[in-house]
């Protein structure tokens, strides 16, 4: 076994921080699932319960003392997670639910008002459900057409068929920043200005790329940029929607009701300014503070030391799991290209069967497709096991799958 | 060591009884797990009156639990009574098992009852003449 | 001052669960604004902090300990809330953001299917925003008529309306159980009894009335039902949607991705089952836990226990508020017909300024709208200001009100 | 005792500085405070080149702060050049208030300010012929 090489987080102090990884009955947690959600450091949940224990009440309606402390504490997350992708104003910035909410809320509010019959979308395979379905709802419903930028067999989105794609037809483009299946790190600036060449409006689903990685929605140049909060040691609960300002003021709202309305008569109803237009009721402010505090916790750490402790860990990962007979890796092989996720399947096993034989060493990977089916269907396979790895995953947690594999493999009675 | 993977389950993954296609069923129905993409097809055979499991077959491919589960399932009611597979409940069927499963696991190993049951019903409704079934 | 009759719940003790009372630096905090959202007892802050720190990873798709044991927590949290409103089975309730997205999501995916041009849809003059903003939009979208049932001069809603309103063309009447402004708890079984007899499918707005007293959506017979869970002891993020299942099940998806496909093809798309359908992306199930700790909280106490503590207090409220000279309150004057909420306005004094100088005691009231802007209309008030009252209001929490009222008065130098 | 309603503020809510009407104003503009419902509609005379406020008036319903402050900053501007109104800061209209505020409550001290400048920079994308300021 090789020794770990030095990492550019203190791994193992700051590990600490996280509950999570104190409690389990002193049996080893082993957690690889970050990239379906993260574990949640105390600074996040002591936020929380600051709020609920001595500043809560409803926000925005309120002139009251607590009223208005819970307002400010709302207010000062959304500041937060505007300065963290470098938007150029907090109210740029809507909070949804999750990734998936944000990306409905585009498809509902912008694409149904600006897309017509004929139109074309253009997504890539490798896209998660959440940054599919929506689209194909909509493609079906106004007759709109979907088209896909296909992935090399490397596992790269292949860009020289952009050009063929992009077509005077083409009214959107919505890609991932970083898959959730193949790792791989798209280029993001390079889509979003070809897309703009042609006059089409830009979405980056970055659910897997601001949690781990320094992202700039300016230097994109993107139109709207949605992630989740649970993903990057926030809340669940909690989502955003950065959308640039001209286009959120022009769209329609999504859910109405209070606290998005200016005024409402029986005759009459006048929306409010953006982005309370898209926050429909009661938000779900607790958890904007929640993800504020995590905000902090990465700013803290700092998102470039963040992306180079992944870099290793997975470059680390792709090293140790290519020795493993019988495992085949999905993606790009370089980490210089690939964030922390690694997909693999190890011959003869079910994933499935996999995820539960290394559960057993408290070793927690997801199996599955990943909410990626067609991105299966185009790698010819069912399912797949997938590590992925976030702070505070040290690189003795690779060690660790790595032996807990061979151990399977035993248990299997496979030979090799 | 490993209870989940036991030697029963193992071989029942490896030398899979009832494993294939029937030609002259009566009915087939197939579905899948939308947690893991595991898909089982099962066919059977009826007896002439259409009160017993003549035969049957299973197809498919997905994880050790869904598969050998499948094996053992039709193992169980070829031959058996419609009422009996009827009344086959789902706790029976990981009694069948016989090994501890946790709760996403435990739909692996229904799979097959799933799509049995489900098939057998969508044959009644069609064939008890007008006679609706619940 | 008269003497506070006895409580029909330990109030003084179960305060003591309520971190909010013990940290506000020592302030008395009289917290009279439980109907915009209520205060959290520890018990629910402790569910959601044991899931984040032992139990805590995404639901649904592992296989792992870690999230078994969070989707297990997850629909134990549905089967409560089931069990609470007493619903016939956990797959009929969708967990939402909030009672505003439950009532989107009947007005897109149950109305948008099912309301063609010249039907019509009954509301009431009391309706929050929530119930009143979607059906106004889709009125627009889709040439549907909107009509309302009047307010009668004492605040009820006039039944006798009914007969005339309930035409065959009506097919779908939506109203609140509560008035969050007038208090006045509608008559919802006989109004949902009138409209089935047309035919038409209910909605009732229970944001008001399932945190306050019992409910059992089998008794009022209704198609759907809402409410929030900030308002009943719960975090924030988390909402509920009760529907009759087979309307749940014929009705489209509404949000999209993740989790509530079946099966995603590029050529095609299967849904989830209910209620999964309706839930895309990472739901926010630490929310749910909390809510169901919440239930267990409310059903530890009785919920019969609850309402009659509100109806006491509210009494107490309506006499000692009648005596302050100035004062005219709003909606029925008999606390047997009368949720915890006490609306009023002080003669020369406007609401907002009320509440600035209340709080300056360290009374919480709200003052505005109460997003029932048509209401205040109705009213004949640009605004007005609400006391409201929860299990953790003592009768001394009146008196608190009303010494400040008149200390408000003085300093306004208003005479009498 | 109570700093938020010191007498300055009670004053010139009782006796409001340019309440009414301008039959002649240059232009009117009315917006209101979602929050709280406030309201507020200002009338502007101009001098003849367009350059000072000469006259003004406001009329509306809400709360003693919102009132107040309209009245004073009514008081503040009647006389003034149009570029001192345009330079005219929030944080300069607190300070003409000079009451502590919490931040609902700021927006209602500042609903005049905003009512009014609204109202300018509307007349002048109609009347600066051709020339649309930013
Ligand atoms: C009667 C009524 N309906 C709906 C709502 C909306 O609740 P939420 O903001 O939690 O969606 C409220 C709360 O303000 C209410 O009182
Ligand atoms: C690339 C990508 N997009 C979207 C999502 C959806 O995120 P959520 O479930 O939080 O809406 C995920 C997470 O699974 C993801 O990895």
């Amino acid at each position: 076994m090789k020794a770990s090489p030095a990492c550019s987080l203190d791994v193992h102090r700051l590990r600490v921080d996280f509950p999570i990884f104190a409690t389990r009955d002193g049996r080893p947690v082993v957690f690889l699932d970050s990239a379906a959600s993260s574990q949640k450091p105390r600074q996040v949940l002591e936020a929380m319960n600051a709020i609920y224990t001595s500043a809560y009440a409803n926000v925005h309606r309120g002139v009251y003392q607590l009223s208005e402390a819970a307002t400010a504490a709302y207010e000062a997350a959304r500041e937060k997670v505007a300065r963290f992708i470098n938007a150029p104003a907090a109210d740029t910035i809507v909070f949804t639910r999750n990734a998936t909410e944000s990306l409905n809320l585009i498809a509902y509010a912008y694409a149904r008002t600006n897309l017509r019959e004929g139109d074309e979308i253009v997504l890539t395979e490798l896209e998660h459900h959440a940054n599919f379905v929506p689209w194909t709802v909509l493609a079906k419903e106004r007759g709109v057409k979907l088209k896909f930028i296909p992935i090399t067999e490397q596992g790269y989105l292949n860009l020289d068929a952009l050009d063929e794609l992009l077509t005077s037809r083409v009214k959107l483009v919505s890609f991932a920043h970083v898959s959730n299946v193949l790792g791989v790190i798209n280029d993001a600036h390079a889509i979003v200005q070809r897309a703009k060449a042609i006059g089409a409006v830009t979405v980056v689903d970055a659910s897997q790329s601001v949690p781990h990685m320094p992202v700039d929605v300016q230097a994109l140049g993107c139109d709207f940029l949605v992630f989740s909060g649970h993903k990057m040691l926030g809340p669940t609960g909690i989502g955003v929607l950065y959308g640039r300002r001209d286009l959120l003021e022009a769209m329609p709202p999504f859910l109405t009701g209070g606290d998005m309305i200016r005024y409402v008569g029986f005759d009459e109803v006048r929306w409010n300014d953006v982005p309370f237009k898209f926050e429909a009721g009661t938000p779900a402010f607790v958890e904007a503070v929640g993800l504020g505090a995590a905000v902090d916790y990465l700013t803290a750490l700092g998102m470039q030391a963040v992306r180079e402790h992944e870099r290793q860990i997975t470059a680390y990962a792709l090293e140790r799991l290519s020795e493993v007979s019988g495992v085949r890796i999905f993606g790009p092989l370089d980490a210089e290209h690939r964030g922390g996720v690694v997909t693999f399947t190890l011959e003869r096993v079910h994933p499935h069967d996999l995820a539960s034989l290394l559960d057993r060493d408290g070793i927690a990977i997801r199996a599955g497709h990943h909410c990626a089916q067609p991105l299966h269907q185009r790698l010819g396979v069912n399912a797949t096991a997938r590590a992925s790895f976030y702070v505070y995953n040290p690189l003795s947690d690779v060690d660790a799958l790595v032996t807990s594999l061979e151990r399977a493999k035993a248990a299997l009675r496979i030979k090799r | 060591m490993d209870d989940l993977y036991r030697d029963h389950i193992l071989d029942h993954y490896e030398n899979p009884r009832f494993h294939g296609n029937l030609p002259d069923a009566d009915f087939v129905h197939e579905e899948d797990n939308p947690l893991c993409g595991d898909r089982l097809r099962i066919a059977v055979k009826l007896s002439e009156d259409h009160t017993r499991i003549a035969n049957a077959a299973f197809e498919g491919d997905g994880c050790i639990i869904s598969q050998a589960a499948a094996s053992m399932l039709l193992e169980h009611v070829v031959g058996q009574s419609v009422e009996e597979v009827e009344r086959f409940e789902p706790q029976a069927m990981l009694e069948l098992v016989g090994v501890p499963l946790t709760a996403n696991r435990v739909k692996c190993a229904l799979l097959g009852l799933k799509v049995l049951k489900t098939g057998l019903k969508l044959w009644q409704l069609q064939h008890r003449n007008g006679n609706t079934p619940e």
